[in-house]
């Protein structure tokens, strides 16, 4: 067992999210906009979806030395050990049984031939494609289809084994189609690793490498980008936001005065400094990142905390503003004649209030997180070339739309991955801002 | 910037009309016409415009500090060495360009005494003499004009004169004059002068007589003096001849003397360039060249395109009328004897990505490509017998394929002062040797290069005198000859090295785990993600652990510098076709680590050495071929490089290109390249007809979609209430 | 008025000491002149001696932030930092490392960038604003929930994909549009189109939206219900009430980034390889090419400050409310 | 009866399942003036908006009829309609700053209206704003025609108000609360204003408040609504007279009135808390520099003292800085200068520490019972609060013992201690509030406005409260309000605010019924006497 940066920061910010819903479900205030929230039907798919991608994250960030070749892989590599293994000279087409670019055949007979070569995995077992191909993916994807909904059947009957006896009614139509989503993610995923085993459901890269399996290692990346980069900027923006707030003058003055230095610097020449530093300090102190994934999820964390930095100055205003707002209500004042200390103050009364801000920017930060990691990897300033990352893969697919015949998959899959994911984080996000932006309570 | 404010102004009446026509035009019929995606303007009929690109801005485009080949496209052009290498004659061979005939070399003894110098110890010092052809104009610029009284007008600028000017064209007097042997001997000074900073002034300290003296003594003067002070072994003795003096015997030197270090410089350009607050503008030197050549800079905006325009003072000089076989065939001598050069403008266009490049080029914006291996395969296939040749596809737009087998080798060092892979024994012999096999630069090209390139078998590519193909030029270490060709030695027998090697199974008996090497590179791309573990892949099949270190170029030098690198990939260019630009490369003396030479493993073995010391003064003959022999043999058993690959060069030029013949050495090819502009539009017409109906699609989708709008406003002005 | 303005500029001038401190230490951190001066010089035959004069004539032979061996002010002063900072305050951005021209470069960069950026701020805008109309005058209607659905799809789609896929399309399959590149005048027109159809297309999805809420806000207040009561239709209200209190923090929101167009975006440029100034710092950050790079995050944070500034001032020209003191 | 003017039938308004008005029926007679009157929340302004049309998409009207002129306004498309608003109905609302358009110089908005109704000529249009804002007695109008809404003053832009909404020349005029956000003497000029113009134009008056008192002067015939529902319409002199329907009897039983201050007898007491020439300044920043050039003057050098037990009333009308005084007494605003003595102690001479203890002895109940109480905590946590700060001592349990001590004292189930504020009605958290402040075991306690956020009968029961709070552990009151009414209930004594000074103080039945400076006489003038024939 192998505990990476960034796999330690992940868990803990899974315990600590598992916390803070428990007690929030405890607190009514927090209480209605739940239920607003499990009750619409988008929030609740989308959060599924979330959880599904999430889920993925988590089990590729279990890292562990393997015990054959020594390498540190994490349970996803394990458990798609055939596609890792699988990997074919260059590219190939989802499905295809042969490889993407011509090349010289030299069948047993000594003839030479330019043509299509036979894939080293992809369909092997078929000996004549041509007719046998489709009928074969079909049987193969109905009888995993088949598998899948099994699987999920099997689930559900747990799931209602748990929580069958006190019937969430309330919740009736959204959770239906909650668990709606689940099951058909569920039998549709298992169906494709079903496949997986003989075919290359989304083809193959430029080296071979099954680009399925890229795919699902990209989810981690983007997660982390979205999730850490949140964990690293809230201590700054909530500490000197809500300070700036509460005491104003030259707590206030100072706080300004540095975030709108760190605003003023354009936020890329920041982040491309700090990523040449990583680099410096990596080269200087080699013995440190003994492997290729220490290196890269160090670089990883860094833009995380980088990211961070240039990222808290947006919240940070905004709970500013806010806090000026609060510290003038009623209540804080009822409290101050009621001789309460200013740091309880601060903590019991301005801290909660101005906290949905907080849930709402972090959400919604989420997302564009995400997108943001594919831009800054197109510059170089990204994520470790080596880490998967969609960032990655569409900075290669930009070659490849340029060949002719295009090389479509590996774009189309990060799309496709991507586009799902920050799809419904958008939409959880709303539903989340509406569900706690007070001022957004009335309209949708 | 007012000033292109200024054409584009010029321009606009012109646009607007061209504009209103393709729009009326696309409305009312789909059918012929201009392409919309032309990224130039028009040229006048009857010009022949040439179109190429740069990826990046040259950094220098002075010829004594310029040494890239990004660089050279553009100099070499410009300026004019007195030797160059004959266009179409192979194996390349020098012959005069603004020099009368080859230079004649006397060697002189200790005692100043003529002698053969057959045998280069005796050899003191050795007096090139070069004698150049009288009437050779420079291209006209304000630096040569003067006023009636002949006095220079833009050597004193004033104020106002400055503040008039904002590009080099802003001078509106341009002056010539002609080439005097005087301006080479300067030009050889410039390179002596400090301030300037020549790549090869550390080279040519060694050899040319008095330049180290001139230079400590030029060490805090300014420029304007370099003119008066006098270099010792370099004198003008004629107006038309001058004579430069070589410490000891260095055959090499001829070489030297293609390369553009060496073309004249007239001393009025420092004079102009010299005054103050033109640099502040930009003008200088290193922007706006001043030289004899075929071409000169017109245009330099490295932001957005360079302009190189036919010299109109440019000297007779003609289109080559022999060539070796096949040339005539190839309609190489078509255009025999023809006054050079034959294009009036070259523009280049920054162009950073080769996607867009790759596109326009099929588009026919661009004349000529190389490949990049993503649209290999859509260019070139390989017909049975292994050779290369276009697509269908790209033939039917008559494009022409040219390959040739680069003069460069990209090889894996190992850092020879490194404890595990580096020392002389037996053991650290057999390790390295084992890793040479292990490594399939064949599956290498084959996956990355598509094949454009050959495994090298030494430290000289093909080309280069002293290579050997076929059986004697195999690597005996690396390959067997199996059924007339070499054959890789099979992964079993690397096994068995690496046992006898010490290390059982790639197993450290030092710390029971597997062998770990460290792999230094420095660039960060994403395609190198792949390219590493293909690497990491081939070490695994020996059982060797390797980690990559991906550091910036920097840090990269560095390690290089420090020695405390272990295995990187690195490449050498011939500067001139002679082995002992390659062979220096592992010259004990020019270890990275002690005397930062270009010795980068810092190999060190005295018999080599001695031997190279032997070799670079050799004439080429039977003798030194066999030393060089030798000295293969021994870096083949040593193993201080894994000799990667020489590559191939694949160029695809378009069917109105013409006189094209790969000639690696020569980069002043630019003046025997001519093209077929009417055949260019044609072409060009054919191929970009725009498709407009999609838009039309997409504005129908718009409509659709906003008409329930419309309705539902409707609807809900006429609500009641019941 | 006059009086605030003076502030606020006084006031800027430790900032931008600050940024440059900061973005000096980043650098340095990173590499020291040595590694610079070889990045300059290029690969081959690199002397210690051609370091040195590199170093000498690009004044990185002293100290970064302390000089020991002089004495009073001259331990600050001869220092690289007071050297290269000084200028700056004047505007006056010297030579860059590879020995152009920094001003010169980036008066001569600067109009692509603008060209890209403004038109694509101001269709942009246009369309946002227009498209939020819609949806606020059918809001809770089946109508606005496609709209916003369709926005938070354009939302989700990483820029990339719409400059790859616009490439794609329209330059390589339907020739409308050049490639990439650019030409002085109107006939970089034709370059310009494409970009700036992209930028406003994946701007669309958050603006509209946002656009969306402010209008919402507006919609909301007592005043807009006293329109009603007025007797002005749905439109009219829309067009002379809302619109026009919510183009307050619109217009503000705009001013903000107006400067900052100057410094040009990175992507796009370097996409369709237009040479503005967001593809010379990408160039400047490859090449490492401090001098530049420095420039460019002065500038940037100039441009900024002056952007905060000019939103003040307008929110004084376009709200009667608010008075600057 | 002729024809009514406007005629509803059976109007039932709901928001997605609660109906919030329900199958009413009333007409409005032209030329009369009708009031509906009901307390907050009884569905009075939504079924104003309802007739208009101007109710969010999401409320569902129904109806058998609403007829103006007999003509049914139900059958007549948006299009046509939004002609009728304003042309034919005006409508006034409640608070006039949000309700003008910030932007738009006032001139602009009542040329808006008639441009939109009437085809004129520029000339003809400015003309007729001029008319309007002398109409509505706007001193200097063509200035002000090119000022905006925030240059005004509460009272002006009120005016303005009610000059767009006659700008249409309209056959009935809707005042929703037109005064309600007025200070006493602006309201009663106003109302004024109001029944002149309804005399000259003849137009029909429908007048929606909560106050009934205000009614009682204005109104022809009252229909009184409760929960949605009219209970009960008569002509006011009726009304007054006797009311049949229990609810109204209520409602009136409530009404404050100032003669209850007859029924007062000073005894004299020991001195609590002595303010002597108390000065709340804030500094005027100017200049480069922000030198302070001059300062607004909040709280300008008063002086008085309330003695133990007793109740001293500060008057006046919003933004005299009596809101300010009662926070510099408790330090949460700072003061400038002046002394300030708490039963015996000058607070001036106290280290911070000390300070902070003996101020707990001085409390304060806020005028909004929403803002004042932190929603994201439990009840119990909100009045435990003080004791937890001042005296940690004390263990939980005691604590738990106190709250619930409280809560009893204030009439609260036990219950409430778990809940949480948006739980509890006005009236209740001012309630908690009370016990709040009463959980530190103040000796003197600050009243700003208590009262003046709640419904009428809700006003009583706590003014009855803190009376009876007053008995049973003698406690003071600093009570703040603009309110005479209230004043004659409470008060034993009664300073009156004027500009940040005191201009008169004295016992409250002689400053009530003999009062001696001029201002305290025109506020007296200006209250709303319930008018009984």
């Amino acid at each position: 067992m192998v505990i990476l940066w960034t796999d330690g920061l992940i868990f803990t910010l899974v315990l600590a999210i598992a916390i803070s819903v428990g007690m929030m479900l405890r607190k009514p205030h927090f209480k209605r906009p739940l239920a607003k929230i499990t009750q619409s039907k988008t929030s609740m798919v989308s959060l599924v979806i979330l959880l599904c991608f999430a889920g993925v994250g988590l089990l590729d960030s279990v890292h562990y030395k393997d015990s054959r070749t020594g390498e540190i892989i994490s349970l996803l590599d394990h458990v798609a050990k055939p596609l890792t293994e699988q990997t074919e000279r260059t590219y190939s087409a989802p499905f295809s049984a042969y490889l993407y670019s011509k090349e010289m055949i030299i069948h047993d007979d000594g003839r030479e031939k330019w043509d299509y070569p036979r894939l080293k995995y992809g369909a092997a077992h078929l000996d004549n494609p041509a007719q046998q191909k489709w009928p074969d993916i079909l049987s193969k994807a109905a009888i995993g289809l088949g598998k899948g909904v099994l699987l999920a059947l099997l689930l559900y009957l747990v799931f209602w084994m748990i929580r069958g006896r006190k019937s969430a009614e309330p919740y009736r139509p959204a959770s239906k189609a909650a668990l709606l989503t689940l099951f058909a993610i569920i039998s549709l995923f298992y169906m494709l690793a079903y496949l997986s085993h003989w075919y290359h459901v989304l083809g193959t890269d430029k080296v071979g490498e099954d680009v399925f399996y890229q795919t699902l290692k990209s989810i981690r990346t983007g997660l982390v980008i979205g999730t850490l980069t949140t964990l690293m900027m809230l201590p700054l923006a909530i500490g000197f936001g809500i300070m700036a707030g509460f005491f104003r003058g030259w707590v206030d003055d100072v706080i300004q005065f540095i975030y709108t230095t760190l605003n003023s610097i354009p936020g890329v020449l920041l982040i491309a400094a700090s990523i040449l530093m990583v680099q410096v300090y990596m080269a200087n102190h080699p013995e440190q990142f003994a492997s290729v994934l220490i290196r890269a999820d160090m670089r990883l964390l860094f833009l995380c905390l980088i990211l961070g930095v240039t990222s808290w100055t947006g919240l940070c205003r905004m709970l500013r503003a806010e806090t000026l707002k609060v510290r003038e209500m009623e209540f804080v004042q009822a409290a101050e004649s009621l001789g309460v200390t200013r740091p309880t103050i601060l903590i019991r009364h301005i801290l909660p209030n101005v906290m949905h801000i907080v849930l709402i920017s972090v959400v919604l930060d989420f997302s564009s997180l995400v997108l943001a990691e594919a831009v800054l990897s197109y510059i170089n300033i990204g994520v470790d070339p080596t880490t998967y990352s969609w960032g990655n893969m569409i900075n290669g697919a930009r070659l490849e739309m340029a060949r002719d015949p295009v090389v479509w998959w590996p774009l189309s899959a990060a799309f496709l991955f991507m586009f799902t994911l920050v799809l419904a984080a958008n939409l959880f996000a709303d539903t989340v801002r509406n569900a706690f932006d007070p001022r957004r309570a009335e309209h949708g | 910037m007012t000033h292109q404010m200024m054409s584009s102004f010029l321009s606009v009446k012109m646009r607007i009309q061209a504009w209103f026509f393709y729009s009326i035009l696309f409305f009312l019929t789909g059918c012929e016409m201009a392409p919309l995606n032309n990224p130039y303007r028009e040229v006048p009929p009857g010009v022949s415009v040439l179109y190429s690109s740069f990826a990046e801005r040259p950094k220098h485009l002075d010829p004594a500090k310029a040494y890239s080949s990004n660089e050279y496209t553009f100099i070499a052009q410009i300026y004019e060495p007195p030797l160059q290498y004959h266009y179409l004659k192979r194996p390349y061979q020098l012959i005069p360009l603004t020099a009368t005939e080859m230079p004649t070399v006397t060697y002189y003894n200790q005692q100043g005494q003529v002698i053969d110098g057959k045998d280069a110890g005796q050899v003191a010092y050795s007096d090139y003499l070069i004698r150049i052809k009288p009437g050779i104009q420079f291209q006209p610029h304000p630096a040569f004009s003067r006023d009636e009284q002949g006095r220079f007008l833009y050597h004193h600028l004033n104020a106002e004169q400055l503040d008039a000017t904002d590009a080099l064209d802003d001078f509106e007097q341009r002056g010539s004059r002609e080439l005097v042997a005087e301006d080479y001997v300067y030009q050889i000074k410039r390179l002596a002068y400090p301030k300037i900073q020549s790549p090869i002034a550390g080279v040519m300290r060694n050899y040319i007589a008095g330049f180290a003296a001139f230079a400590n003594a030029m060490k805090d003067q300014p420029i304007t003096t370099l003119k008066a002070m006098p270099l010792e072994g370099v004198k003008a003795t004629g107006r038309y001849q001058y004579r430069i003096r070589i410490k000891g015997k260095y055959p090499q030197f001829k070489f030297w003397l293609a390369m553009p270090f060496f073309a004249p410089m007239p001393w009025e350009a420092d004079a102009f360039y010299a005054q103050p607050g033109l640099i502040d503008k930009n003008i200088t030197l290193d922007w706006y060249p001043v030289g004899t050549g075929p071409y000169y800079l017109t245009e330099n905006n490295p932001n957005r395109r360079m302009v190189l325009t036919k010299n109109p003072h440019f000297h007779d000089e003609f289109y080559p009328r022999t060539g070796e076989a096949g040339d005539k065939q190839n309609g190489l001598l078509a255009d025999a004897g023809k006054k050079l050069p034959f294009i009036d403008r070259v523009v280049y266009v920054l162009e950073k990505e080769n996607i867009p490049y790759w596109n326009k080029f099929l588009q026919g914006y661009y004349d000529a490509s190389g490949i990049a291996s993503d649209s290999f395969d859509q260019a070139v296939q390989f017909t049975g017998a292994g050779d290369a040749r276009l697509t269908p596809m790209m033939r039917e737009k008559g494009i022409q394929l040219q390959t040739a087998v680069t003069t460069s080798v990209f090889y894996l060092g190992f850092n020879m002062l490194d404890k595990v892979v580096g020392g002389y024994s037996e053991q650290k012999q057999k390790l390295r040797q084992a890793i040479s096999i292990a490594l399939n630069y064949e599956e290498y090209i084959a996956i990355f290069m598509n094949g454009r390139g050959m495994p090298a078998q030494g430290v000289l590519p093909p080309g280069i005198y002293g290579y050997q193909d076929g059986r004697a030029g195999i690597d005996p270490f690396v390959y067997d000859w199996v059924a007339g060709k070499p054959k890789r030695k099979s992964i079993a027998v690397a096994k068995r090295l690496m046992a006898e090697a010490g290390y059982p199974n790639g197993i450290d008996p030092a710390t029971g785990e597997a062998l770990t090497l460290y792999f230094d590179t420095a660039s960060a791309s994403v395609d190198e993600r792949s390219r590493m573990n293909w690497f990491r892949k081939q070490f695994a099949r020996l059982g060797i652990k390797l980690i990559i270190r991906a550091t910036d170029y920097n840090r990269f030098q560095q390690k290089m510098r420090q020695g405390s690198g272990q295995l990187f990939t690195w490449g050498w260019n011939a500067d001139y076709p002679d082995p002992e630009n390659f062979f220096f490369l592992l010259y004990g003396p020019n270890s990275k680590v002690k005397n930062g030479g270009e010795n980068a493993v810092n190999y060190e073995n005295p018999e080599y050495d001695r031997l190279f010391e032997i070799m670079r003064n050799m004439d080429n003959g039977p003798e030194r071929l066999a030393i060089i022999q030798q000295m293969q043999h021994i870096l083949r058993r040593d193993a201080p490089w894994v000799f990667g690959v020489n590559p191939k060069s694949f160029s695809l030029f378009h069917s109105w290109y013409k006189n094209i013949k790969p000639n690696l050495m020569a980069n002043n090819r630019l003046k025997y390249t001519r093209i077929e502009p009417d055949l260019r539009t044609q072409k060009r017409y054919q191929w970009n007809q725009p498709v407009f109906w999609p838009l039309l699609l997409i504005a129908a989708v718009l409509a659709i979609a906003v008409y329930p709008a419309v309705r539902a406003y409707r609807r809900r002005l006429q609500e009641t209430i019941i | 008025m006059i009086q605030y303005i003076i502030r606020r500029v006084a006031y800027a001038i430790p900032l931008l000491l600050a940024v440059n401190i900061l973005t000096f230490i980043l650098f340095f951190v990173v590499n020291s002149p040595d590694d610079m001066a070889r990045m300059q010089l290029g690969q081959k035959h690199v002397t210690e001696q051609a370091i040195n004069n590199w170093k000498h004539q690009h004044g990185y032979d002293l100290p970064l932030l302390w000089n020991a061996e002089k004495s009073g002010l001259e331990k600050l002063r001869q220092t690289i930092f007071y050297q290269k900072s000084i200028g700056l305050f004047l505007f006056d951005f010297g030579i860059s490392d590879s020995g152009r021209n920094i001003g010169h470069d980036i008066s001569e960069r600067m109009w692509p960038s603008l060209a890209l950026a403004l038109p694509s701020l101001i269709v942009g805008l246009l369309v946002n604003i227009t498209v939020a109309l819609m949806m606020v005058l059918f809001r809770n209607s089946y109508l606005e929930f496609g709209t916003i659905v369709l926005c938070v799809i354009l939302m989700s789609i990483s820029s990339l994909f719409y400059i790859i896929g616009g490439q794609f399309v329209f330059g390589k399959l339907l020739k409308l549009v050049p490639i990439s590149g650019y030409d002085s005048g109107l006939s970089a027109i034709k370059f310009l189109l494409l970009p700036i159809i992209i930028s406003v297309i994946s701007g669309l999805g958050s603006g509209a939206r946002w656009y969306r809420t402010l209008f919402l806000e507006e919609v909301e207040k007592d005043y807009v219900r006293t329109a009603r009561a007025k007797g002005l239709s749905e439109v009219q209200v829309l067009f002379r009430h809302v619109l026009r209190n919510a183009m307050i923090p619109i217009l503000t929101g705009v001013v903000v980034v107006l400067p900052l167009l100057f410094m040009g975006s990175l992507i796009m440029e370097s996409f369709f390889s237009i040479p503005g100034l967001g593809s010379y710092t990408i160039d400047a950050i490859n090449r490492q090419d401090f001098a530049i790079v420095r420039s460019m995050v002065f500038l940037g944070s100039v441009l900024y400050i002056l952007g905060l500034l000019m939103t003040d001032i307008s929110y004084t020209l376009v709200d009667p409310r608010v008075r600057l003191s | 009866m002729a024809e009514p003017l406007l005629q509803v039938k059976n109007l039932s308004v709901s928001f997605q399942q609660d109906t919030v008005v329900d199958a009413i029926d009333f007409d409005i007679y032209g030329g009369e003036s009708f009031a509906l009157v009901g307390e907050s929340g009884s569905g009075k302004s939504i079924t104003a908006l309802s007739v208009l049309r101007l109710l969010p998409n999401n409320a569902n009207i129904q109806a058998d009829s609403i007829a103006l002129k007999g003509q049914n306004m139900l059958t007549i498309p948006e299009i046509d309609f939004c002609r009728w608003r304003g042309r034919r109905i005006g409508l006034i609302f409640q608070d006039p700053m949000s309700s003008l358009n910030p932007v738009m110089t006032i001139g602009a908005q009542i040329a808006e209206v008639i441009r939109l109704h009437f085809t004129l000529k520029p000339a003809d249009i400015e003309q007729r704003v001029l008319e309007l804002l002398q109409q509505v007695e706007i001193p200097a109008p063509e200035r002000r025609m090119q000022e905006y809404p925030h240059q005004l003053s509460g009272g002006l832009r009120q005016r303005v108000m009610i000059a767009i909404a006659l700008a249409g020349r309209p056959e009935l005029l809707i005042a929703d609360e037109p005064t309600t956000a007025l200070d006493v003497t602006i309201q009663a000029q106003v109302l004024a204003l109001l029944k002149k113009i309804q005399q000259q134009t003849g137009m029909a008056l429908w007048l929606i408040s909560h106050d009934l008192a205000l009614v009682s002067n204005m109104a022809d015939r009252i229909a009184v609504m409760e929960k949605g529902v009219i209970v009960e319409t008569a002509p006011s002199t009726a009304f007054f007279k006797q009311p049949k329907h229990p609810y109204s009897r209520k409602l009136l039983a409530a009404l404050p009135d100032i003669r209850h201050c007859l029924g007062k007898t000073a005894t004299p007491s020991t001195p609590l808390l002595q303010v002597n020439d108390f000065k709340v300044w804030y500094p005027i920043h100017k200049g480069l520099f922000k030198r302070v050039v001059d300062h607004v003057r909040a709280v300008d050098g008063v002086s008085f003292s309330l003695q133990q037990g007793k109740t001293l009333a500060l008057v006046g009308e919003s933004g005299c800085g009596k809101t300010t005084l009662g926070k510099a007494l408790l330090n949460l605003v700072p003061a400038t200068g002046g002394r300030v003595w708490f039963d015996g102690v000058d607070l001036g001479q106290l280290s911070d520490e000390a300070l902070r203890r003996k101020r707990a002895e001085i409390q304060m109940i806020f005028q909004d019972p929403f803002a004042a109480m932190n929603p994201r905590m439990l009840i119990a946590d909100i009045i435990a609060e003080g004791l937890q700060a001042l005296r940690p001592e004390i263990s939980a349990e005691q604590r738990r013992q106190k709250v619930l001590h409280l809560l009893e004292q204030v009439e609260l189930p036990a219950s409430s201690a778990i809940r949480y504020p948006h739980e509890f009605s006005g009236g209740q958290r001012q309630r908690i509030c009370i016990a709040r402040a009463l959980a530190v075991s103040p000796k003197l306690i600050i009243c700003d406005e208590p009262t003046s956020a709640l419904d009428v009968s809700v006003q009583a029961q706590i003014l009855r409260l803190l009376q009876d709070l007053q008995q049973q552990q003698r406690l003071s009151y600093l009570f703040i309000t603009h309110d005479l009414a209230v004043v004659g209930e409470i008060a034993d004594e009664v300073a009156v605010i004027y500009q940040g000074k005191i201009v008169e103080m004295g016992a409250a039945r002689q400053v009530l019924t003999a009062p001696q400076h001029p201002y305290t006489q025109t506020l007296l003038k200006a209250v709303p006497e319930l008018k009984v024939t």
